[in-house]
C-alpha cells in the first residue's frame, strides 16, 4: 500500500522529529499559551510563529550550504538548530 | 434636502440661491460649500495635517497660508497633538473632528453643511463636540445647515430650526418661537420632551370642546374658527405649561392622576380629564397620590388652536 | 424565584471586564445597569445569559448553580442595540421561531404571535421581512420576539441607542408598561441616566468592570455613595466645586466664603467637594441663604423644553439646567444662586458624608 | 460627461480586444477545415455546423464533457460541504493552531500541481481510484477547498455574532442555526463560493489529465486528438473550445448579481 | 469582531484538514523520499542523500528557467495590475450595463486553459489567425513558432489576455466597496480626479490589490499549460517554465529523484512568498 512512497529511513526520521516538535509545540501552547509579543524581528509573532520563520530558514540554510560549500550538512543543521533556538527565545 | 444645497442632488424645481444668486445649475466644486457627512469621511492614507490642508490645497492656498490655517483649526479642535499621525489610526470621534475640520478649514466658504455629524459619536463626548460646534459658529461667524433627528443638537446651535415633516417644512423659526408657538401639530409633538398634549375638539359656542370639557378662547380664534370650514380642529397645549393647584376655582378643571413619573429634576404626571389623558410637567417637589383628583388651568396664552393641523394666528 | 451574581469575574487575557460582582435580581423587577460605554454592562448581560463563562464566581437562579448551564437550555431572551432579527424570515416568522423550536401547537403559536404583535403595534408588519421595516420596528419585532416566549430572565443591551429621540421615549414608555405585570427578570443597560430614571426600578452602578452602586432607582439618585456615582447618575454630570470647611464658614475654591448654616454645621472641619445638580442651581434665589455668585454664559444649549447653560468665571465652571427656553448670549453676565440645602458633601476619600435633607426625602 | 463618455469608450474597445480571440475561435468552429487553411476570412463563408455534429454525435467527444461536467460538479459538492463548517470555525472562534492551519491551507492553494503530479498518480493508483471522476474531483479539492475557505470566512466575519447568540437563546442547536439561519444569510457568498470552485474545477487540466486515462477522461484531454494522421482537426477543435466555454458562462450568469461582491473575497 | 477562544472548533476544521491533508500531505512526503534517492523503477531505488539537490543547485538548465519565470512573473504583475486597475475605473457602477460589462470580462477566465492556448496558437498565427495575420500585414515579420522575442511577446500578451479580468474584477469589487460620501467629500473639498484616485480610490484598493498581486503571482508562477499548447515551451527552451521543466524532467524523462529535489526548492520559493504576502495581508486586516 505504501510501497510506492519509497520511505527512507532518513525522511522517517526528518518527519518524525518535525511531526515530534509539533506535538511538543501543541502541549506546551496547551500549558501555557503564549500571547503575541515583538522581538528582534519586525513583526508580532506568537510562539508558532517563530517556529515557523525558524523551520523555513533552517530549510534556506540548508540549501545555501549545500549551494555554495562542500562542508558537511551537519554544520548547517547545527547552525539551523542555534538560529531556530535564537528565534523562539529572543525573536 | 442638504443634498440639494450642496449641489450633490438637482431639485426638480424651485431655485437655490446663495447670496441671492442662483446656483441650480452650478455643480458642488462651484458652490462653495463645505459638508460634514454623518460618518467620518476621512482620507485615511494621509496624515491629519494633510486631510485638514486637503481642501486648501486644491483650491491653490499658498503653503504658508495653509499651515497656519491647519494649526488655527486643529487648536479649536483639540487636535494640535495627532497633526502627524495617520488618519486611519485615530478613534471614531477623532476622525469626526477631522472631518469636520477639513469643512471648517476653508475660509471662503459659503455655508458649511452639517449631516447628522455627531450620530457615532458617545454620549459623554456629544456634549464636548456641541459645545466646540457652537463656539466655533460663534467665533467665524458662517451660515452653518445642521441636520439632525436630535431636537437637543438642533436647538443648541441653531439661530433659526427647520423642522421637515413629510418632505416640507413645516416651521423654520428660532428655538422659543417652535417651543412656544409651534406651528403645526408635528413640531408641537416633536419638539419637547414630552411632546405637546394635543387633543381633537369640536366647535362649542365661545370656545370648543372635548367631552363634557369646554375650552373657552380668545376672542379671535372664535372669529378665526367661524370663517373656517374644516372639522378637523385641534387644541395644544404644553406639559409645562398646564397649572396644577390643590384647590378648586372657576377656570380650573378637575381631573384624575393616573401616573408619577419621577425623572429626578422634574416629574411627568399624567392626568385623566374625562376620556382624555393629559401629560403635566412639574418640578422634582410636587407630590400627589395616584388616582387623586387634581386641578388643572390652562393659561390662555399657551393654548393654541390648530386647523387642519396648522397653527390658527392672530392676524396683525 | 431570584438571579444571584456570587463574586462573579470575567478577564480574558489579562483584561478584567468585570470584577466580583455581587448582585441580586428578584422575579418581576425590573434593573437598569448604568455605566459609560465599556462599564462592563454588555460582559455583565453576557455573563447573566450564559453566553461568556466567568473566569471567578458563581451564576445562581433560584439558589441552584447554574454557572455552567447551556444557554439553549436557560429560558431568557436577549435584546441588542442592534436590531437583531433573522433578516430571511419574515416578522411572523421571527417572533414564531423560539415557539416552533419550543415544539408549540399551531394554533397556540399563532394565538401567542397575534397577541405578543398587537401588543407592540406591529400586528400589520407581520407578512413583511425585517429589511423593509424602519429602525423602530425592527427593534419591535426583535422585543416581540423576546417577550413572546415567557423568558424568566429578559435582557436588553441599549435596545434604543439607535432610534431617534421621539421613539426612544415612547418605546422607553412602553417598556416600563409591558413589564409591570411580568414575573420576570428584566435587565437594561444603558448609557444614559435619564433613560435610568425614566424607566424607574432597580439602578445599578457600573465603571470599569465594578459596580459602584445599586438600589432602587431613587434612592440611587438622591444619594450617590460617592462622586463617581454622583458624575454617573446625573446628565449633565453634577457641578463639584473644591471646599473647606471651618468652625465657622465654609469657602469655595479659597474664593468665596459662607456662613455655615444649616445642616453644613455638622461637618467636621475639613476640605471637602461639594456637589451640586445642574437643576438645582438657579437664576433667581429660591432661599436666603442661597450662595450667589456671579458668572458669564459661556454657551447655553436648549433642548425643545430645557435649557442647558454653561457658566464659568475665574474660579467656577457650572452647567445649569433651566425649566423652558432662555436664549442667553455668551459672555452674558448672570447671577447664579446655588441653594445651599441642595448641595451633596464628599469627604476627600469622595465618599458621600452628606445628603442634603432637603432632597433626599423628596416630598418638601 | 465628457469623462464618461471617454470611459465608455474605452471599456468597449476593451471588452472588443478582449473578445476578438473568441470570436475568432468562434469563426472557425463554423468554418469547413478547406475555408480555414484556403486563406483568411473574417467569417464563415460557407457556413457549417459539421464540427459540431462530430462533437455530438461521437460519444468519445460528448463523454468528454459529462466527464469534466461530472467531476466539477463533485468537487463543488465535496468544497463547499467541507469548507462551509471550517470557514465558520475561521471567522467565529480562536483555536490552538488556527492561524498556522489557516496559511498551511492557503499555501496548498499556492503551491504548483507540478511538484504533485506523479505522487497523485501514485496515490491515487495505490487505492484504486485511478480514472475515476472522484478521484479529480478530491485532487482539486487541494487548491478549491482553501480557497473556499477563504472565501466564505470573509462573507461569515461579516455576519455579526449577535445572529448566532440570539439564535441560541432562541432555542436552535448549532446544525439548525447553521443551516436553516446561518446559510441562507450567506446565500451570495456560498454563490460566488461555488462560482470559484466550479470556474478553477473547469480549467484545471494538469491534475485531471494525469489522473485519468479512458472513463473519466476530461475534455480538456480529448482535444489533443484532434491531431491525426492528416493534421490537426482545426473546425473540430474549435468547435470542442467553443463548447467549453459555455457551460462557464452559464454558471456566471446564475450568480452575476453576486459576483461583484464576491470577487473581492468578502475582504474588502 | 472579536473571537471567542474555543479549542472545540477544531472538530469543524477536521473535515477540511483530513481532506487537504490527504491530497497534500503524502504527496509531499513522497516527493522528500524521491529526492534522496536516485529511482531507476519500481523497488529499485539507492538512497543518494543529498546529491540531487547539490546537482540541481547547480544546473543552470533549472537556474535559467528560475530566472526566465521571476522575469515572466514580473512582467505579468507590472502590466496587469495598472491595466485591470485602469479597466475597474473604466467600468459602469451599476445597472444592467454594469453586470453585461461584468460578465463579458468575465469570460476569458472561464476558458480551460488548454483552450486558452489553443485561442491563442490559432490567433496568433501569421496564415490562419487575425492576430499574426494583422501583424503581418504591418509589415512587421512576426512568427511566433520561430523567433524568440516574438514567441515571448505572444506568451505575454496571451496572460495578459486571459488574466487581466482577474485583476480588473477584483479592483472593481473593491471600487463599488467605497462608499458613495467618500466622492461626495471630494467633489466639496474640490479635489482633481487624480487626487481622488491616489487618495480614496487607491487607498482602499489596497487590499483587494495585495489579494490580485497574490493570485497573480502564484498563478503565473506555475503557468504550464498555455504556453505548452501555444509554443511547447520553444523556440529553444525559451518559453519552458519552471512548471514545463519539472513535468518534462518528471514525466518525460522519469528523473524522478532530480524532478523531487528540484520540487522542494520550488516549493521552498512559494512558501516563503506566499508567507510573505500572508504577512501582509493579516497585517493589512489588523489595521482596518
Amino acid at each position: 500500500m505504501i510501497a510506492w512512497m519509497n520511505w527512507t529511513p532518513t525522511v522517517v526520521v526528518f518527519f518524525v522529529v518535525i511531526a515530534m516538535i509539533l506535538a511538543v509545540m501543541t502541549v506546551y501552547e496547551i500549558v501555557s499559551p503564549c500571547t503575541e509579543r515583538k522581538g528582534f524581528l519586525p513583526i508580532e509573532t506568537t510562539r508558532g510563529d517563530r517556529l515557523f520563520i525558524g523551520l523555513l530558514s533552517a530549510a534556506y540554510i540548508n540549501l545555501t550550504f549545500l549551494a555554495v560549500s562542500d562542508i558537511t550538512l551537519w554544520v548547517a543543521l547545527a547552525v539551523s538548530v542555534a538560529w531556530l533556538l535564537v528565534l523562539l527565545r529572543w525573536g | 434636502m442638504l443634498n440639494i444645497i450642496s449641489g450633490l442632488i438637482q431639485p426638480s424645481e424651485g431655485e437655490v440661491l446663495f447670496d441671492g444668486k442662483r446656483v441650480n445649475e452650478l455643480s458642488p466644486r462651484d458652490r462653495n460649500i463645505a459638508q460634514v457627512f454623518q460618518f467620518p469621511v476621512i482620507y485615511d492614507s494621509m496624515t491629519v495635517y494633510e486631510n485638514l490642508a486637503f481642501p486648501l490645497k486644491n483650491n491653490k492656498v499658498p503653503a504658508s497660508r495653509i499651515k497656519v490655517r491647519v494649526q488655527e483649526i486643529a487648536e479649536v479642535l483639540e487636535i494640535e497633538d495627532k497633526l502627524h499621525k495617520k488618519a486611519r489610526n485615530l478613534t471614531a470621534d477623532e476622525k469626526q473632528k477631522v472631518s469636520m475640520g477639513r469643512g471648517l478649514v476653508r475660509e471662503d466658504v459659503s455655508a458649511i453643511l452639517f449631516d447628522e455629524p455627531l450620530t457615532v459619536i458617545d454620549p459623554q463626548l456629544k456634549w464636548k463636540l456641541r459645545r466646540k460646534l457652537k463656539q466655533i459658529h460663534e467665533q467665524f461667524d458662517i451660515t452653518m445647515v445642521y441636520v439632525t433627528h436630535d431636537q437637543l443638537e438642533a436647538s443648541t446651535f441653531a439661530d433659526k430650526i427647520a423642522v421637515m415633516y413629510d418632505g416640507q417644512v413645516v416651521q423654520f423659526g428660532t428655538p422659543t418661537e417652535l417651543f412656544e408657538a409651534p406651528n403645526h401639530t408635528f413640531v408641537g409633538y416633536f419638539i419637547g420632551s414630552p411632546g405637546m398634549n394635543i387633543v381633537e375638539v369640536e366647535r362649542c359656542s365661545g370656545g370648543v370642546c372635548f367631552g363634557s370639557t369646554v375650552l373657552p378662547l380668545e376672542s379671535w380664534q372664535v372669529d378665526i374658527l367661524k370663517r373656517m370650514t374644516s372639522g378637523n380642529l385641534k387644541v395644544g397645549i404644553r406639559p409645562e405649561f398646564i397649572e396644577v393647584s390643590p384647590i378648586s376655582s372657576d377656570d380650573t378643571y378637575e381631573a384624575n392622576v393616573r401616573d408619577i413619573e419621577d425623572l429626578g429634576t422634574y416629574k411627568i404626571v399624567t392626568v385623566e380629564l374625562g376620556e382624555q389623558e393629559l401629560k403635566v410637567r412639574q418640578n422634582e417637589e410636587f407630590d400627589a397620590s395616584i388616582d387623586s383628583p387634581i386641578h388643572l388651568s390652562f393659561p390662555k396664552q399657551w393654548l393654541m388652536l390648530y386647523v387642519d393641523e396648522f397653527l390658527v394666528q392672530e392676524q396683525q | 424565584m431570584s438571579l444571584t451574581l456570587e463574586n462573579l469575574s470575567r478577564s480574558v487575557d489579562g483584561v478584567d471586564y468585570i470584577q466580583g460582582a455581587n448582585l441580586t435580581f428578584e422575579a418581576g423587577s425590573f434593573n437598569v445597569l448604568l455605566g459609560r460605554t465599556l462599564a462592563g454592562k454588555t460582559s455583565m448581560m453576557r455573563l447573566m445569559a450564559g453566553l461568556d463563562k466567568p473566569s471567578r464566581g458563581r451564576l445562581l437562579y433560584k439558589g441552584e448553580d447554574v454557572t455552567g448551564q447551556n444557554v439553549q437550555r436557560r429560558n431568557i431572551s436577549m435584546i441588542y442595540q442592534q436590531f437583531i432579527n433573522y433578516p430571511t424570515l419574515t416578522v411572523y416568522e421571527n417572533i414564531a421561531s423560539p415557539l416552533r423550536l419550543a415544539k408549540m401547537s399551531k394554533s397556540e403559536i399563532d394565538r401567542r404571535v397575534k397577541e405578543t404583535a398587537s401588543m407592540l403595534r406591529i400586528e400589520s408588519l407581520l407578512k413583511r421581512y425585517p429589511l423593509e421595516l424602519s429602525g423602530g420596528q425592527q427593534q419591535r419585532t426583535a422585543m416581540a420576539r423576546a417577550l413572546v416566549k415567557d423568558a424568566t430572565l429578559v435582557l436588553f443591551d441599549e435596545p434604543l441607542v439607535n432610534l431617534d429621540y421621539k421613539l426612544r421615549e415612547e418605546l422607553r414608555a412602553e417598556l416600563r408598561d409591558l413589564f409591570r405585570e411580568r414575573q420576570c427578570i428584566a435587565v437594561y443597560a444603558t448609557t444614559e441616566a435619564n433613560e435610568a430614571l425614566a424607566l424607574g426600578g432597580t439602578t445599578t452602578l457600573l465603571h470599569e468592570g465594578g459596580v459602584v452602586q445599586t438600589g432602587p432607582v431613587m434612592d440611587v439618585y438622591r444619594a450617590p455613595v460617592n462622586t463617581l456615582a454622583a458624575q454617573l447618575f446625573s446628565e449633565p454630570p453634577m457641578n463639584m466645586i473644591r471646599g473647606r470647611v471651618t468652625d465657622t464658614e465654609v469657602t469655595f475654591d479659597e474664593y468665596s466664603h459662607h456662613a455655615l448654616t444649616q445642616e453644613l454645621e455638622k461637618l467636621p472641619p475639613g476640605d471637602y467637594w461639594f456637589g451640586i445638580r445642574p437643576s438645582h442651581i438657579a437664576l433667581v434665589p429660591a432661599n436666603d441663604d442661597d450662595l450667589e455668585i456671579s458668572m458669564e454664559v459661556a454657551l447655553s444649549e436648549i433642548s425643545g423644553s430645557e435649557t442647558f447653560m454653561h457658566v464659568e468665571n475665574s474660579h467656577f465652571e457650572m452647567v445649569m439646567q433651566l425649566m423652558g427656553v432662555h436664549q442667553y448670549h455668551t459672555g452674558a453676565p448672570v447671577k447664579v444662586y446655588l441653594p445651599i440645602n441642595k448641595l451633596f458633601v464628599f469627604d476627600n476619600d469622595e465618599q458621600l458624608v452628606h445628603t442634603p435633607s432637603r432632597v433626599a426625602g423628596g416630598a418638601v | 460627461m465628457r469623462q464618461t463618455r471617454a470611459k465608455n469608450v474605452g471599456i468597449t474597445l476593451f471588452i472588443l480586444l478582449l473578445l476578438t480571440p473568441v470570436y475568432w475561435l468562434l469563426n472557425m468552429s463554423f468554418k469547413t477545415n478547406q475555408e480555414i487553411l484556403g486563406g483568411l476570412t473574417l467569417w464563415p463563408q460557407t457556413f457549417t455546423f459539421d464540427n459540431y455534429a462530430v462533437i455530438f454525435t461521437d460519444p468519445s467527444w460528448y463523454n468528454g464533457y459529462l466527464n469534466s461536467m461530472l467531476y466539477v460538479s463533485i468537487n463543488v459538492v465535496i468544497t463547499l460541504s467541507v469548507a462551509l463548517p471550517a470557514a465558520y470555525a475561521f471567522s467565529r472562534y480562536k483555536f490552538l493552531g488556527d492561524k498556522h492551519l489557516f496559511f498551511w491551507l492557503l499555501s496548498n492553494r499556492m503551491a504548483p500541481p507540478a511538484v504533485f503530479l506523479l505522487p497523485f498518480f501514485q496515490l491515487y493508483s495505490s487505492i484504486g481510484l485511478f480514472d475515476t471522476h472522484i478521484a479529480v474531483a478530491l485532487a482539486h479539492c487541494l487548491f478549491n477547498v482553501p480557497l473556499a475557505v477563504w472565501i466564505l470566512e470573509g462573507f461569515m466575519k461579516g455576519v455579526p455574532r449577535e445572529y448566532d447568540e440570539m439564535a441560541y437563546i432562541d432555542g436552535y442547536s448549532f446544525p439548525r442555526f447553521f443551516i436553516k439561519v446561518f446559510l441562507p444569510m450567506i446565500r451570495s457568498g456560498i454563490g460566488v463560493t461555488a462560482f470559484f470552485a466550479f470556474m478553477f474545477s473547469w480549467v484545471e487540466l494538469l491534475l485531471a489529465r494525469t489522473l485519468t486515462s479512458v472513463d473519466a477522461q476530461p475534455i480538456g484531454a480529448i482535444m489533443t486528438r484532434t491531431i491525426g494522421a492528416s493534421g490537426i482537426d482545426w473546425g473540430v477543435l474549435a468547435a470542442a473550445g467553443v463548447l467549453t466555454i459555455i457551460p462557464g458562462l452559464l454558471v456566471i450568469w446564475f450568480v452575476r448579481n453576486h459576483v461583484a461582491k464576491g470577487f473581492a473575497l468578502g475582504r474588502v | 469582531m472579536e473571537k471567542i477562544p474555543n479549542n472545540r472548533a477544531w472538530w469543524l476544521v477536521l473535515p477540511v484538514f483530513l481532506l487537504v491533508a490527504f491530497s497534500a500531505l503524502i504527496p509531499l512526503m513522497t516527493v522528500v523520499n524521491y529526492s534522496v534517492q536516485d529511482i531507476f523503477g519500481p523497488g529499485q531505488a539507492y538512497y543518494v542523500g543529498t546529491e540531487w539537490f547539490k546537482e540541481v543547485l547547480a544546473d543552470e538548465r533549472l537556474q535559467d528557467s528560475l530566472i526566465r519565470q521571476f522575469v515572466f512573473s514580473g512582467f505579468v504583475l507590472l502590466i496587469q495590475i495598472p491595466l485591470g486597475i485602469g479597466v475597474a475605473l473604466m467600468m459602469p457602477k451599476s445597472g444592467v450595463k454594469g453586470s453585461l460589462c461584468l460578465i463579458l470580462i468575465a469570460i476569458p477566465l472561464l476558458i480551460p486553459w488548454n483552450v486558452v492556448g489553443t485561442i491563442w496558437q490559432i490567433f496568433a498565427r501569421g496564415d490562419i489567425g487575425l492576430f499574426g495575420w494583422g501583424i503581418n500585414q504591418l509589415g512587421i515579420d512576426y512568427n511566433y513558432t520561430g523567433d524568440t522575442l516574438d514567441a515571448w511577446l505572444t506568451v505575454l500578451l496571451m496572460d495578459v489576455w486571459h488574466w487581466t479580468p482577474l485583476v480588473a474584477l477584483l479592483c472593481y469589487s473593491g471600487l463599488r466597496a467605497i462608499p458613495e460620501a467618500f466622492y461626495q467629500a471630494a467633489e466639496i473639498d474640490r479635489a482633481s480626479k487624480w487626487a481622488v484616485f491616489r487618495y480614496i480610490q487607491l487607498p482602499r484598493l489596497k487590499s483587494v490589490l495585495i489579494i490580485a498581486v497574490l493570485l497573480r503571482f502564484m498563478d503565473s508562477f506555475m503557468i504550464y499549460i498555455e504556453p505548452f499548447v501555444l509554443t511547447g515551451g520553444g523556440p529553444g527552451s525559451s518559453t519552458t517554465f519552471l512548471s514545463q521543466t519539472l513535468t518534462t524532467m518528471a514525466i518525460g524523462q522519469f528523473d524522478l529523484g532530480r524532478a523531487a529535489a528540484f520540487s522542494l526548492i520550488y516549493f521552498l520559493i512559494v512558501l516563503l512568498i506566499s508567507w510573505l504576502f500572508f504577512t501582509a495581508i493579516t497585517h493589512a486586516d489588523k489595521e482596518k
